[in-house]
Protein backbone atom coordinates (compact mmCIF):
# COMPACT_ATOMS: atom_id res chain seq x y z
CA UNK A 1 0.00 0.00 0.00
CA UNK A 2 0.84 3.56 -0.61
CA UNK A 3 0.93 5.99 2.48
CA UNK A 4 1.52 9.76 2.28
CA UNK A 5 3.67 11.31 5.07
CA UNK A 6 4.16 15.35 5.89
CA UNK A 7 7.27 15.64 8.07
CA UNK A 8 7.73 19.26 10.05
CA UNK A 9 10.37 21.14 11.64
CA UNK A 10 13.42 19.60 12.29
CA UNK A 11 12.35 16.29 11.40
CA UNK A 12 12.14 18.12 7.54
CA UNK A 13 15.70 17.84 7.30
CA UNK A 14 15.74 13.94 8.17
CA UNK A 15 13.29 13.18 5.39
CA UNK A 16 14.53 15.82 2.86
CA UNK A 17 11.11 17.17 2.21
CA UNK A 18 7.97 18.04 3.78
CA UNK A 19 5.73 15.62 2.01
CA UNK A 20 6.44 12.09 0.64
CA UNK A 21 5.21 9.08 0.14
CA UNK A 22 5.81 5.42 1.01
CA UNK A 23 5.59 2.36 -0.67
CA UNK A 24 4.73 -0.39 2.09
CA UNK A 25 4.60 -4.18 1.32
CA UNK A 26 1.80 -4.93 3.24
CA UNK A 27 -2.06 -3.95 3.65
CA UNK A 28 -1.79 -2.47 6.95
CA UNK A 29 0.41 -1.64 9.46
CA UNK A 30 0.55 -0.71 13.02
CA UNK A 31 2.41 2.72 13.60
CA UNK A 32 4.84 0.90 16.00
CA UNK A 33 5.70 -1.21 12.63
CA UNK A 34 5.46 2.14 10.36
CA UNK A 35 8.41 3.71 13.04
CA UNK A 36 10.55 0.67 11.99
CA UNK A 37 10.06 1.09 8.48
CA UNK A 38 10.55 4.31 8.77
CA UNK A 39 14.10 4.42 10.82
CA UNK A 40 14.90 1.65 7.94
CA UNK A 41 14.69 4.08 4.95
CA UNK A 42 15.95 7.45 7.25
CA UNK A 43 18.68 6.63 9.91
CA UNK A 44 18.99 9.59 11.07
CA UNK A 45 15.53 9.41 12.76
CA UNK A 46 17.13 7.19 15.03
CA UNK A 47 17.16 9.09 18.74
CA UNK A 48 14.38 11.93 17.38
CA UNK A 49 11.77 12.37 19.77
CA UNK A 50 8.40 12.79 17.35
CA UNK A 51 4.93 11.91 17.52
CA UNK A 52 2.38 10.16 14.71
CA UNK A 53 -1.00 11.73 13.98
CA UNK A 54 -2.92 9.65 11.44
CA UNK A 55 -5.44 11.80 9.54
CA UNK A 56 -4.97 14.74 12.31
CA UNK A 57 -5.30 12.69 15.23
CA UNK A 58 -2.33 11.58 17.07
CA UNK A 59 -2.60 7.73 17.36
CA UNK A 60 -1.05 5.00 19.62
CA UNK A 61 1.82 2.14 18.81
CA UNK A 62 -0.61 -0.03 18.00
CA UNK A 63 -3.01 1.94 16.27
CA UNK A 64 -3.80 0.45 12.26
CA UNK A 65 -2.20 2.15 9.74
CA UNK A 66 -4.81 1.57 6.19
CA UNK A 67 -4.01 2.48 2.71
CA UNK A 68 -4.58 6.22 2.06
CA UNK A 69 -4.23 7.66 5.15
CA UNK A 70 -2.26 11.06 5.55
CA UNK A 71 0.57 10.61 8.40
CA UNK A 72 2.27 13.23 9.91
CA UNK A 73 5.58 13.63 11.83
CA UNK A 74 5.87 15.76 14.83
CA UNK A 75 8.76 16.79 16.67
CA UNK A 76 8.47 18.97 19.92
CA UNK A 77 6.53 22.19 19.19
CA UNK A 78 7.83 24.93 19.31
CA UNK A 79 5.28 27.87 19.07
CA UNK A 80 4.82 31.33 20.59
CA UNK B 1 -21.52 20.95 11.28
CA UNK B 2 -21.03 22.66 14.62
CA UNK B 3 -21.75 26.35 14.91
CA UNK B 4 -18.79 26.12 16.95
CA UNK B 5 -16.59 25.93 14.35
CA UNK B 6 -12.57 26.17 15.02
CA UNK B 7 -11.33 30.03 14.87
CA UNK B 8 -8.43 30.82 12.77
CA UNK B 9 -5.77 32.09 14.91
CA UNK B 10 -3.21 32.49 12.22
CA UNK B 11 -2.05 35.34 10.71
CA UNK B 12 0.96 35.72 7.79
CA UNK B 13 4.19 37.36 9.43
CA UNK B 14 4.42 39.54 12.35
CA UNK B 15 0.95 40.98 14.51
CA UNK B 16 1.05 44.36 14.25
CA UNK B 17 1.29 46.67 17.13
CA UNK B 18 -1.59 49.02 15.71
CA UNK B 19 -3.87 45.90 15.22
CA UNK B 20 -3.38 45.72 18.77
CA UNK B 21 -4.53 49.11 19.55
CA UNK B 22 -7.45 48.43 17.87
CA UNK B 23 -8.32 45.53 19.36
CA UNK B 24 -8.33 46.95 22.66
CA UNK B 25 -10.06 49.72 21.79
CA UNK B 26 -12.55 47.59 20.48
CA UNK B 27 -13.33 46.53 23.74
CA UNK B 28 -14.22 49.89 25.50
CA UNK B 29 -17.63 48.84 24.04
CA UNK B 30 -17.96 46.03 26.40
CA UNK B 31 -19.00 48.09 29.71
CA UNK B 32 -18.94 44.84 32.13
CA UNK B 33 -15.19 44.17 31.34
CA UNK B 34 -13.35 44.93 34.16
CA UNK B 35 -10.26 43.50 33.65
CA UNK B 36 -7.80 42.76 30.50
CA UNK B 37 -4.74 40.58 30.55
CA UNK B 38 -2.39 40.45 27.32
CA UNK B 39 0.11 38.51 26.96
CA UNK B 40 2.67 38.80 23.75
CA UNK B 41 5.76 36.68 22.30
CA UNK B 42 8.29 38.71 20.61
CA UNK B 43 11.10 37.35 18.48
CA UNK B 44 14.75 37.40 20.20
CA UNK B 45 17.63 38.44 18.84
CA UNK B 46 19.24 35.56 20.70
CA UNK B 47 23.30 35.05 19.85
CA UNK B 48 24.19 31.79 18.76
CA UNK B 49 27.96 30.79 19.14
CA UNK B 50 28.18 34.61 18.03
CA UNK B 51 25.74 34.92 15.73
CA UNK B 52 22.64 36.86 16.54
CA UNK B 53 18.50 35.24 15.28
CA UNK B 54 17.48 37.58 12.85
CA UNK B 55 14.11 36.37 12.02
CA UNK B 56 11.97 33.33 13.12
CA UNK B 57 10.09 31.38 10.32
CA UNK B 58 7.04 29.36 11.80
CA UNK B 59 5.06 26.60 10.04
CA UNK B 60 2.78 24.71 11.43
CA UNK B 61 -0.48 21.95 10.84
CA UNK B 62 -2.62 24.26 10.51
CA UNK B 63 -5.49 21.99 11.01
CA UNK B 64 -4.22 20.11 13.94
CA UNK B 65 -3.10 23.51 15.87
CA UNK B 66 -6.62 24.93 15.40
CA UNK B 67 -8.47 21.63 16.67
CA UNK B 68 -5.93 21.64 19.78
CA UNK B 69 -6.55 25.77 19.98
CA UNK B 70 -10.17 24.94 20.00
CA UNK B 71 -10.37 22.86 22.57
CA UNK B 72 -8.22 24.86 24.77
CA UNK B 73 -10.63 27.43 24.32
CA UNK B 74 -13.51 25.51 25.50
CA UNK B 75 -11.37 24.04 28.36
CA UNK B 76 -10.72 27.89 29.25
CA UNK B 77 -14.26 29.12 29.15
CA UNK B 78 -15.17 26.32 31.11
CA UNK B 79 -13.28 26.86 34.06
CA UNK B 80 -12.84 31.43 33.97
CA UNK B 81 -15.65 33.08 33.65
CA UNK B 82 -14.27 35.17 30.81
CA UNK B 83 -16.13 38.06 29.16
CA UNK B 84 -13.73 36.92 25.42
CA UNK B 85 -10.46 35.16 24.18
CA UNK B 86 -8.56 36.39 21.89
CA UNK B 87 -5.33 34.51 20.13
CA UNK B 88 -3.04 35.44 17.27
CA UNK B 89 -0.19 33.71 16.16
CA UNK B 90 1.92 34.41 13.13
CA UNK B 91 3.04 31.88 10.14
CA UNK B 92 5.87 32.70 7.73
CA UNK B 93 8.69 34.97 8.77
CA UNK B 94 8.73 37.47 11.72
CA UNK B 95 11.63 39.49 12.04
CA UNK B 96 13.64 39.96 15.58
CA UNK B 97 11.98 42.71 17.89
CA UNK B 98 8.16 41.77 15.88
CA UNK B 99 5.13 39.85 17.88
CA UNK B 100 4.48 37.06 17.10
CA UNK B 101 1.85 35.63 19.78
CA UNK B 102 -0.85 37.79 21.24
CA UNK B 103 -3.21 35.96 23.58
CA UNK B 104 -5.97 38.63 25.42
CA UNK B 105 -8.17 37.62 28.04
CA UNK B 106 -11.02 39.96 29.06
CA UNK B 107 -13.65 39.29 32.38
CA UNK B 108 -15.18 41.32 34.74
CA UNK B 109 -12.24 40.57 37.66
CA UNK B 110 -8.75 40.93 37.04
CA UNK B 111 -7.92 37.26 38.65
CA UNK B 112 -9.60 35.00 35.77
CA UNK B 113 -8.58 37.40 33.66
CA UNK B 114 -4.37 37.17 34.44
CA UNK B 115 -4.88 33.02 34.97
CA UNK B 116 -6.56 32.63 31.78
CA UNK B 117 -4.10 33.95 29.68
CA UNK B 118 -1.26 32.77 31.48
CA UNK B 119 -2.96 29.28 31.06
CA UNK B 120 -3.58 29.76 27.79
CA UNK B 121 -0.16 30.65 26.93
CA UNK B 122 1.60 27.66 28.34
CA UNK B 123 -0.98 25.60 26.68
CA UNK B 124 -0.13 26.83 23.13
CA UNK B 125 3.53 26.42 23.87
CA UNK B 126 3.51 22.99 24.91
CA UNK B 127 0.31 21.87 22.80
CA UNK B 128 -0.04 23.84 19.54
CA UNK B 129 2.02 22.09 16.46
CA UNK B 130 3.63 25.28 15.54
CA UNK B 131 7.55 24.95 14.74
CA UNK B 132 10.05 27.78 15.07
CA UNK B 133 13.39 27.84 12.42
CA UNK B 134 15.61 30.54 13.51
CA UNK B 135 17.43 32.10 10.84
CA UNK B 136 20.85 33.29 11.14
CA UNK B 137 23.22 35.57 8.47
CA UNK B 138 24.28 33.20 5.35
CA UNK B 139 21.21 30.58 5.41
CA UNK B 140 22.31 29.40 7.95
CA UNK B 141 19.43 28.34 10.70
CA UNK B 142 18.21 26.46 13.98
CA UNK B 143 15.43 24.77 15.47
CA UNK B 144 13.48 26.88 18.04
CA UNK B 145 13.20 24.74 21.35
CA UNK B 146 10.62 25.52 23.99
CA UNK B 147 11.89 25.29 27.42
CA UNK B 148 9.55 23.14 29.77
CA UNK C 1 18.99 64.49 44.76
CA UNK C 2 19.41 61.06 43.50
CA UNK C 3 18.66 60.10 39.91
CA UNK C 4 16.35 57.48 40.82
CA UNK C 5 13.74 59.98 41.24
CA UNK C 6 10.39 58.67 41.14
CA UNK C 7 8.68 58.34 37.42
CA UNK C 8 4.96 59.87 36.89
CA UNK C 9 2.42 57.43 36.11
CA UNK C 10 -0.62 59.52 35.95
CA UNK C 11 -2.79 60.90 33.43
CA UNK C 12 -5.71 63.16 33.32
CA UNK C 13 -8.59 60.94 32.01
CA UNK C 14 -8.65 57.58 30.06
CA UNK C 15 -5.45 55.53 29.29
CA UNK C 16 -5.89 55.49 25.37
CA UNK C 17 -5.33 52.28 23.63
CA UNK C 18 -3.76 54.09 20.77
CA UNK C 19 -1.30 54.95 23.13
CA UNK C 20 -0.72 51.77 24.35
CA UNK C 21 -0.36 50.16 20.73
CA UNK C 22 2.25 52.87 20.64
CA UNK C 23 3.79 51.64 23.57
CA UNK C 24 4.60 47.87 22.08
CA UNK C 25 5.03 49.32 19.21
CA UNK C 26 8.42 51.55 20.50
CA UNK C 27 9.56 47.97 22.08
CA UNK C 28 10.46 46.48 18.70
CA UNK C 29 13.72 47.78 18.74
CA UNK C 30 14.20 46.45 22.03
CA UNK C 31 15.80 43.05 20.51
CA UNK C 32 16.31 40.91 23.67
CA UNK C 33 12.74 41.02 24.83
CA UNK C 34 10.81 37.96 24.26
CA UNK C 35 8.21 38.17 26.14
CA UNK C 36 5.60 41.42 27.33
CA UNK C 37 2.65 40.77 29.56
CA UNK C 38 0.03 43.34 29.78
CA UNK C 39 -2.02 44.44 32.32
CA UNK C 40 -5.30 46.90 31.72
CA UNK C 41 -8.40 47.67 34.56
CA UNK C 42 -11.30 48.91 32.24
CA UNK C 43 -14.17 50.66 34.61
CA UNK C 44 -16.69 48.53 34.75
CA UNK C 45 -20.76 49.84 34.43
CA UNK C 46 -21.39 47.27 37.44
CA UNK C 47 -25.05 48.02 38.47
CA UNK C 48 -26.17 49.13 41.61
CA UNK C 49 -29.72 49.60 42.79
CA UNK C 50 -31.00 49.45 39.44
CA UNK C 51 -28.45 52.47 38.19
CA UNK C 52 -25.16 52.23 36.32
CA UNK C 53 -21.85 53.12 36.69
CA UNK C 54 -21.43 56.00 34.27
CA UNK C 55 -17.85 56.96 34.98
CA UNK C 56 -15.30 56.84 38.12
CA UNK C 57 -13.27 59.84 39.41
CA UNK C 58 -10.12 58.95 40.54
CA UNK C 59 -7.97 61.06 43.02
CA UNK C 60 -4.62 60.24 44.62
CA UNK C 61 -2.00 61.63 47.46
CA UNK C 62 0.03 62.02 44.24
CA UNK C 63 2.95 62.54 45.60
CA UNK C 64 2.58 59.21 48.37
CA UNK C 65 1.41 57.54 45.42
CA UNK C 66 4.80 58.59 43.18
CA UNK C 67 6.73 57.05 46.54
CA UNK C 68 5.04 54.09 46.71
CA UNK C 69 5.40 52.84 43.01
CA UNK C 70 8.80 53.63 43.23
CA UNK C 71 9.43 51.57 45.88
CA UNK C 72 7.30 49.00 44.28
CA UNK C 73 9.05 49.15 41.09
CA UNK C 74 12.23 48.59 43.11
CA UNK C 75 11.25 45.76 44.21
CA UNK C 76 10.20 44.37 41.47
CA UNK C 77 13.69 44.71 39.90
CA UNK C 78 15.39 43.45 42.54
CA UNK C 79 12.78 40.24 42.24
CA UNK C 80 12.39 39.86 38.40
CA UNK C 81 15.23 40.21 36.07
CA UNK C 82 12.56 42.59 33.40
CA UNK C 83 14.00 44.45 30.52
CA UNK C 84 11.24 47.16 31.43
CA UNK C 85 8.15 48.20 33.49
CA UNK C 86 5.87 51.13 32.71
CA UNK C 87 3.11 52.05 34.39
CA UNK C 88 0.16 54.47 34.12
CA UNK C 89 -3.08 55.21 36.00
CA UNK C 90 -5.33 57.76 35.29
CA UNK C 91 -6.97 60.85 37.48
CA UNK C 92 -9.88 62.67 36.91
CA UNK C 93 -12.77 61.13 35.19
CA UNK C 94 -12.60 57.62 33.36
CA UNK C 95 -15.80 56.63 32.10
CA UNK C 96 -17.09 53.09 31.22
CA UNK C 97 -15.16 51.07 28.90
CA UNK C 98 -12.42 53.46 29.27
CA UNK C 99 -9.14 52.11 30.91
CA UNK C 100 -8.17 53.33 33.80
CA UNK C 101 -5.25 51.20 34.36
CA UNK C 102 -2.11 50.12 32.53
CA UNK C 103 0.95 47.95 33.36
CA UNK C 104 3.49 46.67 30.94
CA UNK C 105 5.99 44.27 31.87
CA UNK C 106 8.92 43.06 29.35
CA UNK C 107 11.32 40.30 29.83
CA UNK C 108 13.94 38.08 28.16
CA UNK C 109 10.83 34.81 29.28
CA UNK C 110 7.58 34.60 29.49
CA UNK C 111 7.39 33.64 33.77
CA UNK C 112 9.50 36.86 34.62
CA UNK C 113 7.26 38.90 32.38
CA UNK C 114 3.88 37.30 33.64
CA UNK C 115 4.98 37.19 37.07
CA UNK C 116 6.04 40.64 37.83
CA UNK C 117 3.08 42.06 35.99
CA UNK C 118 0.47 40.51 38.23
CA UNK C 119 2.43 41.32 41.60
CA UNK C 120 2.76 45.16 40.01
CA UNK C 121 -1.45 45.05 39.53
CA UNK C 122 -1.64 43.49 43.24
CA UNK C 123 0.58 46.17 44.83
CA UNK C 124 -0.72 48.93 43.03
CA UNK C 125 -4.30 48.43 44.52
CA UNK C 126 -3.23 47.55 48.20
CA UNK C 127 -0.53 50.37 48.50
CA UNK C 128 -1.12 53.15 46.36
CA UNK C 129 -2.67 55.94 47.67
CA UNK C 130 -5.63 56.35 45.24
CA UNK C 131 -9.53 56.64 45.16
CA UNK C 132 -12.28 56.00 43.04
CA UNK C 133 -15.64 57.95 43.21
CA UNK C 134 -17.97 55.66 40.94
CA UNK C 135 -20.88 58.37 39.50
CA UNK C 136 -24.34 57.61 38.60
CA UNK C 137 -26.86 59.85 36.81
CA UNK C 138 -28.53 62.09 39.40
CA UNK C 139 -25.18 63.50 40.34
CA UNK C 140 -25.62 60.30 42.70
CA UNK C 141 -21.95 58.54 43.98
CA UNK C 142 -20.51 55.64 45.60
CA UNK C 143 -16.97 55.08 47.04
CA UNK C 144 -15.42 52.71 45.06
CA UNK C 145 -13.60 49.36 47.50
CA UNK C 146 -11.13 47.24 46.04
CA UNK C 147 -11.80 44.09 47.10
CA UNK C 148 -9.04 41.91 49.10
CA UNK D 1 -0.97 75.55 67.27
CA UNK D 2 -2.04 75.14 64.12
CA UNK D 3 -2.41 72.16 61.30
CA UNK D 4 -3.45 71.52 58.03
CA UNK D 5 -4.71 69.05 56.82
CA UNK D 6 -5.87 66.94 53.82
CA UNK D 7 -8.78 64.17 53.40
CA UNK D 8 -8.90 62.04 50.95
CA UNK D 9 -11.64 59.30 49.01
CA UNK D 10 -14.98 58.93 51.27
CA UNK D 11 -13.77 60.77 54.34
CA UNK D 12 -13.95 64.03 51.94
CA UNK D 13 -18.05 63.30 52.59
CA UNK D 14 -16.81 63.16 56.64
CA UNK D 15 -14.63 66.56 56.75
CA UNK D 16 -16.90 67.80 54.30
CA UNK D 17 -13.54 69.59 52.45
CA UNK D 18 -10.41 68.16 51.03
CA UNK D 19 -8.24 70.35 52.90
CA UNK D 20 -9.03 72.46 56.11
CA UNK D 21 -7.11 73.72 59.08
CA UNK D 22 -7.31 72.42 62.91
CA UNK D 23 -6.71 74.58 65.52
CA UNK D 24 -5.40 72.42 68.45
CA UNK D 25 -4.62 74.25 72.25
CA UNK D 26 -1.34 72.28 72.76
CA UNK D 27 1.91 72.76 71.31
CA UNK D 28 2.03 69.02 70.45
CA UNK D 29 0.11 65.97 70.22
CA UNK D 30 0.51 62.43 69.32
CA UNK D 31 -1.08 60.90 66.83
CA UNK D 32 -3.00 59.43 69.04
CA UNK D 33 -4.45 62.42 70.84
CA UNK D 34 -4.88 63.97 67.37
CA UNK D 35 -7.32 61.10 66.45
CA UNK D 36 -9.51 61.93 69.61
CA UNK D 37 -9.50 65.98 68.50
CA UNK D 38 -10.78 64.72 64.91
CA UNK D 39 -13.84 62.67 66.70
CA UNK D 40 -14.71 65.49 68.61
CA UNK D 41 -14.85 67.22 65.47
CA UNK D 42 -16.56 64.78 63.25
CA UNK D 43 -17.95 62.53 65.32
CA UNK D 44 -19.28 60.41 61.89
CA UNK D 45 -15.96 59.78 62.06
CA UNK D 46 -16.33 56.80 64.04
CA UNK D 47 -16.01 53.41 63.04
CA UNK D 48 -14.45 54.74 59.79
CA UNK D 49 -11.40 52.81 58.91
CA UNK D 50 -8.49 55.42 57.89
CA UNK D 51 -4.41 55.78 57.83
CA UNK D 52 -2.78 58.63 58.82
CA UNK D 53 0.38 60.35 56.96
CA UNK D 54 2.18 62.99 58.50
CA UNK D 55 4.08 64.86 55.60
CA UNK D 56 3.77 62.14 53.33
CA UNK D 57 5.06 59.41 56.14
CA UNK D 58 2.71 57.04 57.63
CA UNK D 59 2.85 57.21 61.29
CA UNK D 60 2.02 55.37 64.29
CA UNK D 61 -0.07 56.36 67.15
CA UNK D 62 2.81 57.64 69.21
CA UNK D 63 4.19 60.04 66.52
CA UNK D 64 4.52 63.62 67.74
CA UNK D 65 2.47 65.69 65.54
CA UNK D 66 4.42 69.89 65.84
CA UNK D 67 3.61 73.05 64.35
CA UNK D 68 3.53 73.65 60.32
CA UNK D 69 2.97 69.81 59.21
CA UNK D 70 0.89 68.41 56.69
CA UNK D 71 -1.49 65.82 57.95
CA UNK D 72 -3.25 63.59 55.50
CA UNK D 73 -6.45 61.10 56.19
CA UNK D 74 -6.46 58.04 53.89
CA UNK D 75 -9.81 55.54 54.09
CA UNK D 76 -8.75 52.30 52.15
CA UNK D 77 -7.31 52.89 48.50
CA UNK D 78 -9.56 51.72 45.79
CA UNK D 79 -6.87 52.75 42.34
CA UNK D 80 -6.76 50.32 39.26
Amino acid sequence: MQVQLMSYGALTDVTGSEVFELEISQQSVTVAELKLILLARYPALEGKTFRIAVNERFVVDEFEVLPGVIIALMPPFSGG
Amino acid sequence: MSDKKPKNIFVEGPVSPVKIGEDIAHHQKKSNIGAHSIFMGQVRADSVDGEAVLAIEYTAHQEMALLAMHEIREAIFAKYPLTCLHITHSLGLVKAGEICLFVFASAVHRKEAIDACEEVVERIKKELPIWGKELFNDDQYQWKENKG
